[in-house]
């Protein structure tokens, strides 16, 4: 399920309903990114996230297929916010239901990444000393690279 | 006219998150369009030629050459940064 | 927090109380892993969890201080149950906050694996056709082996 | 009186999670505590003598041969498995 919140939401009940429907599964990773509070010495008051309605759903919709051609996955939920966002609110909440704990937890890093540098959305952090487009790190960059072939080369031996 | 929407700090640049354009002779490829737009409006003309800016045509993600009509919606888009 | 539960406990619950305490950190990651229904051909019917009280919460405790000397953990907390299990229960939930993702990805992962193969516990699957002690798996092993002494030679860089 | 605890499989090989067992001249470390365990009782002996099990003296881990006297509580454990 793919979900592109307005209002925020609660994780700890997209945990409950989630675990619930994917009772089968014998390993549930869950992930939720939270707006920080500070950006380096500067504070932040708010972030703005923007979206394409319609393409943004399909890029996740690629992402999470690309996830699940990779990697067992019996569920796999997405919500991420957009609009106005005060500090120490979930941004994004992802869950992976697997039979085993490895798959859930690649498979659910795998989907961070990309959600990162790839799925259509753009942030402004508005701090105190005025406002800033977001732009992933080198780090995301990097950590997106890991994933570049590999899982599937594996998975046609 | 062709709808043309502006994402994240191109918004900014632009001054409104879209326009409606009229193309014409000189405006058949995104990139007519990106120099029909720069012409009058030099934050935008930066913000645009940049590399790392991306191009969709209804929806769909199309090269600097593509071909653009009116009645078609384009966007600009910047380097995407979810999460 | 280190919780040895001898009841069934509520993931989402458990998760909102962790995620609000643990409001300043931008990453939480957190892993459940339940009772399977089934094992190879034969049907699951209950599980039941073993521990040695006192020595398996200071074996816990000490896989979550070797988990805080490698990544930079802003909190963990570790449920684990014993007792008889049903089918689709949770046996076991890792909640990891930290600043940044992979820090808390990684935490996460790591504490699974040394709590399926170090932590002071003893399962016994109760089975249609029987019962049988669960030892980990050589994957398990090998999982936990992949954490020998790699990312405390990171930090030391 | 030493207080002698079982777990997991080894419980079932001895039938039961403890028993209080008086040591004697002949039973002064963990080896010679398995010898006379495993003297009366065959599952008992092979399910102890597996290279896998190991010993913890008042809630610490101990080799084979470390030193047991009354009083103590001394546990054998067989591999671990949580989660």
């Amino acid at each position: 399920m793919i979900n592109i919140a307005s209002a925020p939401f609660d994780p700890g009940a997209e945990l409950s309903a989630f675990e619930k429907k994917a009772s089968g599964a014998g390993a549930v990773v869950s992930f939720i990114g939270k707006v920080r509070a500070t950006a380096g010495e500067d504070t932040v008051k708010a972030l703005y996230l923007e979206h394409y309605p319609g393409v943004t759903e399909r890029s996740i919709g690629e992402i999470e297929s690309e996830a699940r051609q990779r990697w067992a996955i019996d569920d796999a939920h997405i919500i991420h916010r957009v609009g106005e966002l005060q500090p120490g609110e979930p941004i994004v909440m992802v869950c992976v239901a697997s039979a085993h704990r490895r798959e859930a937890f690649e498979a659910a890093d795998f989907l961070m990444d990309y959600l990162k540098t790839k799925a259509m959305f753009w942030k402004k952090e508005v701090r105190e000393g005025g406002e800033a487009w977001i732009e992933p790190r080198k780090e995301d960059y990097k950590d997106a690279a890991r994933w570049r072939g590999s899982a599937r080369d594996d998975e046609e031996e | 006219m062709a709808r043309i929407l502006f994402f994240g700090k191109l918004a900014d640049a632009a001054g409104g998150r879209s326009r409606d354009w009229p193309l014409n002779e000189a405006t058949k490829t995104i990139d007519d369009l990106v120099s029909a737009l720069c012409a009058k409006e030099d934050a935008l003309a930066s913000a645009l030629n940049e590399k790392s800016v991306r191009f969709i045509i209804n929806e769909m993600i199309a090269p600097r050459d593509a071909a653009i009509s009116d009645e078609d919606e384009i966007a600009f888009l910047p380097p995407v940064s979810g999460g």
